[in-house]
């Protein structure tokens, strides 16, 4: 059944999209796959494995630069995928959108373009606590080489932002504000749009950790606001490949970050001129298959409408607090509302360390995450070394759920908690 | 022969005209055609805001040359408002050839430098959405 | 017919390889199509284009930190190109093996990695008028910012490196030796060894653009003994992904250059320690189904064999250029004979723009490339503002060479040169 | 009952011997598996070259946590060649259980700890064909 046959009306007929994923129909060990993890990567429908498969079969040459059949067709089509993501977050203009390698290249992209040459002794940088370590590391980075300060906004028992802590910690002194729209631990939604004002009043830049958020929810830049947002493909269905969308003006002002073919206009043996947006920032020969299959993806979201996906998910999260809530002396990480949040779930089983977890789950065909999920620092604010984490996409339904908590109730046997 | 190359296209680029320059114009300038490399001067002569007299020269292939002829035979003797006026559809009709999307490059090329010349600007805004 | 089914003594058995390649399989123009633009990217064969298939239908996870089956087997495969890499260039130890997005970035992976700690003002960057961009930008950057000098290796009018030239430009001031091995617009095979001596005399490191010889000829790290090797995969038949080796001791001594997932070992809010080799250098999601297709891509050519690679490009570029020199009046870029180049040839015909040649070409169904083919330096050593190129790879043979020279013939008719 | 935490597993998880620190010890030695954040600090008092005590802390799973118990059981009493001699194997074969690759890791952590610590390193050198 193709998706383009459905009618959907509110939600999504998730029968009809998991007949889209062909890897979501097997067995491991014994038992119906159920993909739990999509937040670390999401799985990749029909149309987007054909479309890079009829890439390589009938289009495939390098872009920009050639003159023939096949390099005009794939340039078109990479150039396209490109209008379509300009269009997917409702930027300005196409120039603003970079294809990256994923969304840590984009922040880092960030930190060496603009912060380089911005940030000097003494200036402030804020992130927060609830970040992924690629929202964490390159300002650190930076904040080390340039002798800045870096701040984090604290969170508070319920895995949302300090609301009180925002004014002083974003002051004169701040130049960058760095902050995830959504955590991929706590799924917690942050008040993303409190925060670009208040940077913005203090004349600080923000860059916006969109890796969790742009998959899962609407996202506007311009309603936003936002200087720079950061995301990756592999997370929204599509393959590996990252973009970073960034205010055009910024951009511009902006010197290249890495050097070579495609992103100079002019090249002599003691000087170079750069290209225009958005090709100054993509250096070397791009991911031309994987943009085409970002492309292919984003149409399939937009056929499902992103409303629709994240009303799956608050109603898919709320069934499953609701179960989860229900299992003896289980610590669920992040807001209590599934309004406030993500689809995302990380938890904590007394006596029984993630790792044992998942395995446990894995015997049941069951694909949860364990670990820090790349947020130490959120960790360490919970006092919890690791999690076990369980996350839902378009292609999740409240069945899975029920397998998650009756293998959650083996482990608790198992390990007596 | 090739219909792209046909006999006018080829007669422009191999004998161009209002080629050379005019050190002392109101208006001079150029741009680059970054797939290739090519680049393109013109020099355009306004007397009393109308076309007086042009010149271009550069290094580019007969599509982008043919093309800086044809045009600059055009614009003498129109006004700069006029000047500003002209867009792609008219290069292309004016070319009369069926052109694929990086070929179409070259032929406005010399679009490119007019517009930065008429609106002395260094480059020509692009439309987002082409 | 596959190609395990061939015995290979000599050469290449070109009539099966190209059973192997769907894209050649096709009319452009109405006429068949003839692919002449390997060294922009080179075509996939069934084996990689499956696998990559494959993988997304039943393996896609995200790797390194997942314990259930599917992220064990994609980590697996992901580490097992990184394996097979190893052994193509025969790297001592597999963490000398980066993954990045091409070879554009590898080398900018060194000049800010170990470049941005090493390089004071005063100390000189060696790199050659032959490079292509990517090899000559991120040095300019460098130097530029460091206050370092950086010196250009000339070219003489065969297209081969001053050996005469080499003594002066490589000094104790030396600290960075850049050059390729083979270059993408003259195909000169570079004397990378004799540079390569002269760099360690004077205690320099030296950084080999490998992105045409890597595709193209056996290479051994071990034995060139050069510090950093860059290359790309979608050259060399596999996908979009980028490859980087370094010698250990320096990837040890140096300092991430992307920050975020996967490179970090602990994340604190003010202090972060770094994974071990490779992981330290690849932040984020890497490219995880095109590691498997590279992968794939080298199982193809060790079946083939790398001196059979090179022998059958050595014989079609010897039949091309013996055609090519017969035609009148045309320029031919590089060495004379085809033992000192690799499958590539520049040409300028008289009267006409590459870009106009390229299109008739096209007319015709043949895939050349126009331009400068991000070599302007070369270019303007020759007085050449663009080049029109063919090159060769394991799927080409002589008849293609025959309607390259006749529509050669057509083109100096149209151009009357 | 799964059989991965079959019981002896389990009993060593959730009454590790040799569990606590020896502050004078005189090796004393840790490691990290990065893919969970496991940590495993070790000491070991060695006697005539002979392991006489030995006390491990940490957090970690059921898998690395009754390795390390098991492993400090086998080793009281032996010399340090002995120690020295241990493989992976022997982890392995000690366990008992299946293990998939990600899983291996962590039943080796302890080993990785102790070889730090007999060797007096602070990295285990890998096998690079592993
Ligand atoms: C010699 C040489 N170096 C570097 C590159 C850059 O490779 P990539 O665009 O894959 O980064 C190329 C590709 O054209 C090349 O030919
Ligand atoms: C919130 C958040 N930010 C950033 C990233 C990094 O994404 P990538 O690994 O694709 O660069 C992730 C992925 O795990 C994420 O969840």
């Amino acid at each position: 059944m193709s998706i383009a046959t459905l009618e959907i009306k509110k939600g999504l007929n998730v029968a009809a999209i998991r007949e889209d994923f062909p890897i979501l129909h097997q067995m491991v060990n014994g038992k119906p796959l159920v993909y739990l993890d999509s937040t670390a990567t999401s799985q990749k429908p029909e149309a987007v494995i054909q479309v890079m498969d009829a890439y390589y079969r009938k289009t495939n040459a390098n872009v920009h630069r050639g003159v023939y059949a096949l390099a005009e067709e794939a340039t078109a089509q990479y150039e396209g995928a490109r209008k379509k993501t300009q269009k997917f977050i409702n930027a300005k203009s196409y120039r603003e959108i970079i294809f990256t390698r994923n969304a840590t290249e984009g922040l880092n992209l960030v930190a060496y373009a603009w912060g380089r040459k911005n940030i000097r002794a003494g200036d402030e940088i804020v992130t927060t606590q609830l970040e992924h370590h690629s929202n964490i590391v390159p300002w650190q980075l930076l904040a080390q080489e340039k002798n800045a300060t870096l701040r984090f906004i604290p969170v508070d028992d319920q895995g949302q932002l300090r609301a009180d802590q925002i004014e002083t910690l974003i002051n004169p002194k701040t130049k960058i504000v760095a902050c995830t729209m959504m955590s991929n631990v706590a799924g917690t939604i942050t008040p993303i749009r409190d925060l670009i004002a208040r940077a913005h009043a203090v004349g600080a830049i923000t860059v916006v950790d969109g890796a969790q958020a742009v998959p899962h929810m609407p996202v506007d830049v311009q309603e936003l606001n936002c200087d720079f947002l950061a995301f990756s493909g592999h997370k929204m269905l599509a393959p590996f490949i990252g973009i970073l969308y960034g205010k055009r003006e910024l951009l511009e002002a902006m010197e290249p970050f890495l050097g070579g073919g495609d992103m100079i206009r002019e090249v002599h043996m003691h000087e170079s001129k750069w290209n225009e947006l958005p090709y100054k920032f993509e250096a070397g020969t791009p991911a031309i298959a994987e943009a085409i299959g970002l492309g292919a993806a984003i149409d399939y979201l937009n056929e499902l409408g992103m409303e629709n996906v994240r009303a799956h998910e608050i109603e898919l999260t709320d069934y499953a607090l609701n179960k989860l809530r229900a299992v003896d002396g289980l610590t669920i990480v992040g807001p209590a509302r599934a309004e406030e949040r993500g689809g995302v779930i990380a938890f904590a089983v007394p006596n029984a360390h993630p790792h044992d977890v998942a395995t446990i789950f894995d015997r049941e065909g069951i694909c949860v995450r364990a670990g820090h999920h790349c947020a130490m620092p959120l960790h360490e604010r919970f006092n919890l070394p690791a999690t076990t984490r369980a996350s839902f996409y378009v292609y999740n339904y409240p069945d899975e759920v029920d397998r998650l908590v009756e293998t959650l109730e083996k482990v608790r046997e198992i390990f007596k908690s | 022969m090739d219909d792209l190359y046909r006999e006018i296209i080829l007669d422009h680029y191999q004998h161009p005209h209002n080629h050379g320059e005019l050190p002392d114009a109101n208006i001079h300038a150029h741009d680059t055609n970054p797939l290739c490399g090519d680049v393109l001067y013109m020099d355009i002569q306004l007397t009393n805001n109308i076309v007086s007299d042009v010149r271009f020269r550069g290094k580019g292939c007969a599509i982008s040359q043919a093309s800086a002829s044809m045009l600059t035979d055009e614009i003498v003797g129109k006004s700069l408002d006029d000047v500003k006026k002209i867009d792609k559809q008219f290069i292309l009709d004016m070319l009369g050839i069926p052109l694929g999307p990086s070929r179409i490059k070259c032929a406005l090329l010399s679009l490119k430098v007019l517009k930065n010349g008429a609106y002395g600007i260094t480059e020509w805004p692009d439309d987002d959405e082409e």
